[in-house]
């Protein structure tokens, strides 16, 4: 009797373990499914150049993703980050064509930091509306989607907003086009985001808040952490991370528009429940979430390598892929 | 003939012009494959610049001999339709130009006339109705409105014509059915509408009938969709006149890319189209029934 | 209490060698237990025992992984989700099963409205809600949310919602952990009055002196294991301590310590008032004991909250230990040493979806930053600490905190609480469903505390409680402090009749 | 001092209470704002023709947004409301030039029964999904967002579908231009849809059900309710109210397209939120919902009628509206 209890024991230890782990896989392996049917497809999928094209792609939404990432697990949620993006690359660009400073290079330097600082306001605006003003994040962000937006097509008067100077254009181009050792560099800058994201959020005390604060607010406010102040600071590291995402875009297409990032919001929603991300708040899975922008962007290119597929049943055949996707993490994680 | 494949990079059928843009484009993709048996034609929509860079880069991945680009936005696709270029590609712009537009970027250009569409129907509403009060809804806040914008005012420059308010209403009839109801609340009297699409002239139409105004004399709409097309062949009086703005003429791109490509004929340089004045006169030469848009 | 004992009568309900296994982990090993027509059956054991696991399995909510259950002699398996209550059989579950956002009323008739026609009879359920309300002497107003009422208030409107069904058998897991002397009274009434109509009663209760009081039969359980089963007059308090425990155990209270009266005032509170608490001051001393005593909703845990800077107060002071804390300001009083323990351990205690270091460490954590990271291993060791301290026990050790016994989720929240070290403690029912054992671990862990030298207010519904560990009482009743008793007055008869208002003091 | 006792006890006896009412007010208190404003914008504004305007055309955001009510308060979420729209209609006008029925007032019949029956079972569709599936409603409507799209796009290969019979169109057209008693048809039928919402929420046995499922899935669960019933059912219901919508939808253009309802789902759920329903469900307010749906049409009929706001600006300006509404709201029931 003893001796069966304790191998029960060590084996209970096992097995909860195991069926965490699971759930955190689950993402990967609809991501091998996906390259397998992807393979399948198109032997040109498989290729190293066309996946690496598509991680580096994915880098605007997976890093705006783990932003969101913070802001769902804190229990929020934030609209607004597509038209984030749109504004702060607004301001990026005005500021280079602004040519306030003569050197090019210190020009760059500065224009990155004030981008980032943009971005970080525009987050903590968000913030402080939510959590000051006690209005449903869904709304609060609502309106400054809005507001962004506005703005945005504001500056550049419904037209587009183009860097004039054919010599920052140069020097910055790298940032999006550039490799270092072989690896794009978009690629490096997700590996390094989602790095320091994933020890944020796993290994501070600010994450085990955030995570705190997201299951149940109340058991946060009696533990004495300061809830309004966490949630505010999810916000805030929201807009840096759209900042950086901003950083990576201006380059790539050296111009932005009132349309820019439009529906963004929805796709960096989606990479960060499809990588296991409760949006209920309390769960919190940085390396699910870039998992999730990739699954995203892979199926786009799937769609777009296949060649069988009618133009205008894309969006059907994504919109199942996404379910069957789904269907396949459940099937893994379902206990017998 | 030798293998070759055209990519053809388009924008999503949002609204029924570009559903028009992806009807002619499969179309006439399948003509030129039957036509040159060794060619491969690949269509593909986007919804944004951000997914047409994509897309691009997907066309390349596959492999292309000539690539046919609608942008959705140009601008911001410059860069990425030079990769393309770069790697000794035949690049055809179509529609929408990037402010540089040279040899750098492209070999040839199919122009459709963006400030010409505007200017056209300015002028036709300054000769027309020159005292008029006009109410004008635009399309999306993005250079090709602007171009309209400005082609517009030109047109109507010199005449007693007073634009009394401009408004987005996004090429979506819904959205312009909306501005429209508001603008007759707004003004007690209207005497024309330019709203520069034939999608937004359905919401246009409802919202005025709706009213049982009678003040506003006429609508110019633009594109040429068989609907408003109809209109102004049966001789309505509310639609007299549609702008040409075929979608069409991603069809013509593509076939002259097949000539460039199959060296029939050297072809480089920019072909503007005309945005011509559709009136009951000449209406019938551009109708087709069978065509979505 | 009648035909039991002549050993003839057919249990209504019965277990028959019921094992229950978690995943790998056994927590029933063959039990067997009954319960006969019209008689209340005590179910008592260590936290963990698997007392609260035998009563989900009886009533639907877990199914058994082997042996039988017998109703009116037959086998039978009963529907799952509650869905037993059809049959007459029902369950105060030990944590509330209570929907914040509905009323009091949706609550009682949730799963079973009653409709005409299709549409609810709205004004039937509230006057019946009323009336389940009146009896249990019960001034909750039916319409309430649920989200505004006190945990025993919560509590009350369980136990309304079990009576109003006309159950067979109903069994009630600690439903008096959060009550005090009336309410529990109350409650006895109403069982006695339907035991003699025949219903059949399942009592699981910490509360010894309770289950002497109202049982009929007792049944003890020991690590999942049934240990005995018993008529409740051949047993006495320290005979059934023993069963459970399998030891001896010494006296229940430790000494108490008096602070010396020149001792400095570590907090003193100057005529605080809220929306309900009105005028209320008190100081404590450094190594003092305070209790806190009174009925339900007297406003204990409104003051405390008010007092810790959970809530805001519309005027009054508040000084710890020199420093002024602001109104609604917990983050300061916190930093100057002071500690709040909620009684409302699944809303505002626990992270219910965490492990047990998750909790543990969650207000304590700049005690585990190392280079500017947590450090897990120094988590662990502090979880090493505290399960030896306050006798946690589970059987696998990553269980979700959920999951866990009441009785060890309250331990494990009375170690995070202790986690900070507090100089200040406030500590709002210590001992909600802790079994004897352990009770008295924690009593003597309180008198160690305030020899430290450290200042700890009790609030407690257990009257016996604040009486054998406090030197002062409080007593407050209907947000107001009516008494403030010492020395020979800290008796059960006195704090009563503070309590019920027939008598005002107040005392420095 | 036994006098201000009795006081007390009697106070006692009601506990809780009151905040409730206001909160279900507040909404109102909004719009009555907006009106004011809009009052001071546009004198033209106050007038009934304008006002019955906005109504009519808050119709099918209204209507749709009642059902969104519904799963929203059971706690989940349907993305797929828009691209269920474009749906619906298109089957519905492809039956009605089908001509299957040589009668024209048949045949308008049958395809309004058609198209319910479409909606209730697109509805069953995304209910049976997240609930069987055990998908987050959020992936999975989104999933369904993109087959509905596809499959209307394909249907009017990217195109419209429009009405062709002008004998059916002139029959259909009173649905949504007519009125009865000089009543828009429009606002009767959203007061219908509201009495009968309200009516199912909160009289009986299935709308306890579904603010219970929504409050606490396992206390539901525990008290012997079918959630996975219920929440199917919500899903239902939705679908059923898109058809309504549908049903209004089609008399007023007579045509549809791939691109008819695009972000409609995000203004169904704005209206809900605004109208007082809590996102993370368990609270339902059906009136505040259509409350909250002519709150959006009215700013965006306030943004038109103003002539001081550049049109570049009024996407921000909506979005600071819509904030300051809600902080509005919280002020009326935020407790002293
Ligand atoms: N769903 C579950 N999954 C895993 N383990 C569980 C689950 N429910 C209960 N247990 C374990 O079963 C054991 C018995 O728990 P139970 O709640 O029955 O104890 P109890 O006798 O009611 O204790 P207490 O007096 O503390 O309430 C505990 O070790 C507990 O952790
Ligand atoms: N007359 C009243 N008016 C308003 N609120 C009241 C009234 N009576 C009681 N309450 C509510 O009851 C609460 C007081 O109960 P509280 O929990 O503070 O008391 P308690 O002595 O700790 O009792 P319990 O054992 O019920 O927790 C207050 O928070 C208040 O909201
Ligand atoms: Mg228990
Ligand atoms: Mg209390």
């Amino acid at each position: 009797m003893s001796r069966s209890e304790e191998g029960g024991a060590v084996a209970a230890v096992r097995k909860g373990r195991r069926s965490i782990d699971l759930r955190a896989v689950a993402p990967f392996a609809a991501l091998a499914l996906l390259l397998v049917v992807g393979a399948l497809v198109n032997p040109n999928f498989i290729g190293i150049n066309n996946l690496a094209n598509v991680a580096t792609r994915s880098a605007f939404i997976a890093i705006i993703a783990v932003g969101a990432t913070f802001v769902i697990s804190s229990g929020d949620l934030d609209l607004s980050v597509g038209s984030m993006v749109a504004f702060v690359a607004s301001l990026m660009i005005l500021f280079l064509n602004s040519g306030a400073i003569a050197d090019p290079s210190l020009l760059l330097a500065a224009a990155v930091t004030l981008a980032t600082v943009i971005g970080a306001l525009c987050g903590l605006a968000n913030g402080l509306i939510t959590t000051v003003g006690r209005i449903e994040p869904f709304i609060a962000t609502l309106g400054t989607m809005g507001i962004y937006r506005g703005l945005t097509t504001w500056l550049s008067q419904g037209g587009a907003i183009t860097l004039r100077s054919p010599e920052i254009q140069e020097m910055y181009r790298p940032a999006y086009f550039g490799s270092i050792l072989g690896v794009p560099v978009p690629i490096l800058v997700i590996l390094a985001v989602t790095a320091i994201a994933a020890f944020i959020l796993y290994r501070t005390r600010y994450g085990r808040h955030v995570v705190a604060v997201g299951s149940n607010r109340e058991v946060a406010r009696y533990s004495g952490i300061g809830v309004d102040r966490v949630r505010t600071l999810a916000f805030v590291i929201q807009g840096i991370c759209v900042a950086i995402a901003v950083l990576l875009y201006v380059p790539r297409l050296g111009s932005t528009s009132a349309t820019t990032g439009i529906l963004w919001e929805l796709q960096a929603i989606t990479a960060v429940v499809i990588g296991g991300t409760a949006l209920k708040g309390g769960v919190g899975r940085v390396w699910g979430t870039i998992c999730g922008a990739f699954i995203l962007e892979l199926v786009g290119n799937i769609m777009l390598l296949s060649n069988f597929i009618s133009e205008y049943l894309i969006g059907a055949i994504q919109g199942a892929i996404i379910i069957i996707a789904m269907l396949v993490q459940r099937s893994l994680t379902r206990r017998p | 003939q030798d293998a070759k494949t055209i990519g053809v990079s388009i924008p999503a059928a949002d609204h029924g012009w570009t559903a028009g843009v992806v009807y002619h484009a499969n179309r006439v993709a399948e003509l030129l494959m039957k036509e040159h048996p060794g060619l491969n034609v690949i269509v593909k929509t986007s919804p944004d610049p951000a997914s047409q860079a994509n897309a691009l880069q997907d066309l390349e991945t596959q492999g292309i001999d000539a690539l046919v680009i609608l942008p959705t936005d140009p601008d911001p696709l410059v860069n990425a339709i030079k990769e393309v270029k770069n790697k000794g590609t035949f690049v055809s712009i179509v529609d929408r130009a990037p402010s540089v537009n040279d040899a750098t970027v492209r070999d040839l250009y199919v122009a459709g006339n963006n400030p010409a569409l505007g200017r056209v129907a300015g002028e036709y509403i300054a000769k027309n109705t020159p005292d008029a009060e006009v109410v004008v809804i635009r399309g999306l806040p993005i250079p090709i409105d602007q171009q309209r914008q400005d082609g517009f005012d030109e047109g109507i420059k010199g005449s007693n014509v007073k634009i009394l308010d401009r408004q987005f209403g996004n090429w979506n009839r819904d959205d312009a059915f909306k501005v429209m109801q508001d603008y007759l609340t707004k003004y007690p009297k209207i005497d024309v509408v330019w709203c520069q699409d034939d999608d937004m002239a359905v919401g246009v139409l409802q919202a005025i009938e709706q009213a049982k105004r009678t003040d506003i004399q006429y609508v110019v709409a633009g594109a040429g969709s068989k609907d408003m097309i109809k209109k102004v062949m049966d001789g309505d009086k509310m639609i007299p006149v549609d702008v040409l703005y075929p979608p069409a003429m991603v069809g013509t791109a593509m076939e002259l890319t097949a000539a460039a490509i199959y060296d029939q004929v050297p072809v480089h340089g920019t072909y503007t189209l005309d945005a011509t004045l559709i009136t009951s006169g000449n209406a019938k030469n551009y109708y087709f029934p069978d065509s979505p848009f | 209490m009648n035909s039991h004992e002549g050993g003839i009568a057919v249990p209504v309900l019965a277990a028959e060698r019921i094992s229950k296994i978690f995943g790998e982990v056994q927590v029933l090993f063959s039990v067997d237990f009954d319960v006969l027509p019209g008689e209340v059956h005590a179910l008592i054991g260590e936290n963990g025992a698997g007392k609260s696991t035998l009563a989900k399995i009886l009533t639907g909510f877990e199914q058994a992984s082997s042996g039988q259950i017998l109703l009116d002699g037959q086998s039978v398996t009963l529907p799952s989700n509650g869905r037993a209550e059809a049959l007459g059989i029902v369950l105060i579950h030990q944590e509330f099963n209570l929907a914040e956002h509905l009323t009091v009323t949706e609550s009682l008739f949730l799963g079973r409205e009653v409709a005409r026609f299709g549409v609810l009879d709205r004004r039937f359920m509230r006057e019946e809600t009323r009336r389940v309300l009146d009896i249990l002497g019960s001034s909750i107003d039916e319409d309430a949310p649920i989200s505004s009422l006190s945990v025993a208030d919560k509590q009350m409107v369980e136990i309304a919602k079990a009576i109003s069904r006309d159950a067979r058998v109903v069994f009630m897991d600690e439903p008096t952990a959060v009550l005090s002397r009336d309410e529990t009274d109350i409650l006895f009434d109403q069982v006695r009055k339907l035991r003699a109509k025949g219903t059949s009663f399942v009592f699981i209760s910490h509360k010894l002196d309770e289950v002497i009081e109202l049982t009929d039969r007792v049944t003890v359980l020991r690590d999942g294991q049934w240990i005995k089963t018993a008529p409740t007059s051949l047993l006495d308090a320290e005979s059934m301590a023993q069963l459970m425990v399998g030891r001896e155990l010494a006296s229940l209270y430790p000494a108490k310590h008096e602070p010396d009266v020149d001792e400095e005032v570590t907090l003193s509170v100057r005529s605080l008032t809220t929306g309900y608490v009105k005028d209320a001051s008190f100081e404590l001393r450094k190594g003092e004991v305070l209790g806190f005593s009174g009925l339900i909703g007297s406003g204990r845990t409104e003051f405390m909250e008010a007092v810790a800077g959970l809530r805001p107060r519309l005027s009054g002071e508040v000084v710890l230990k020199g420093h002024a804390i602001g109104s609604g300001d917990f983050l300061s009083a916190k930093a100057n040493g002071l500690a709040y323990m909620t009684k409302d351990r699944k809303g505002r205690g626990l992270l219910l979806g965490e492990g047990m270091a998750t909790n543990l460490t969650l207000q304590s954590l700049d005690r585990h930053v190392r280079h500017g990271y947590l450090d897990p291993s120094s988590e662990a060791e502090a979880l090493a600490r505290a399960r030896r301290r306050f006798d946690i026990r589970v059987r696998d050790d990553n269980v979700m905190v959920g999951r866990m016994s009441g009785g060890n989720q309250q331990k494990l929240l009375l170690a995070k609480i202790m986690e900070t070290e507090p100089d200040v403690i406030i500590i709002d029912e210590p001992t909600r469903g802790i079994d004897v054992g352990t009770k008295q671990q924690i009593y003597h862990f309180i008198a160690a505390l305030a020899r430290e030298g450290r200042s700890i207010i009790v609030v407690s519904s257990e009257m016996q409680e604040v009486i054998g560990l406090c030197t002062r009482v409080a007593v407050m009743r209907e947000g107001r402090i009516v008494g403030m008793l010492e020395g020979e007055e800290v008796s059960e008869q006195v704090i009563m009749r503070y309590a019920a208002g027939l008598k005002r003091k107040l005392a420095g």
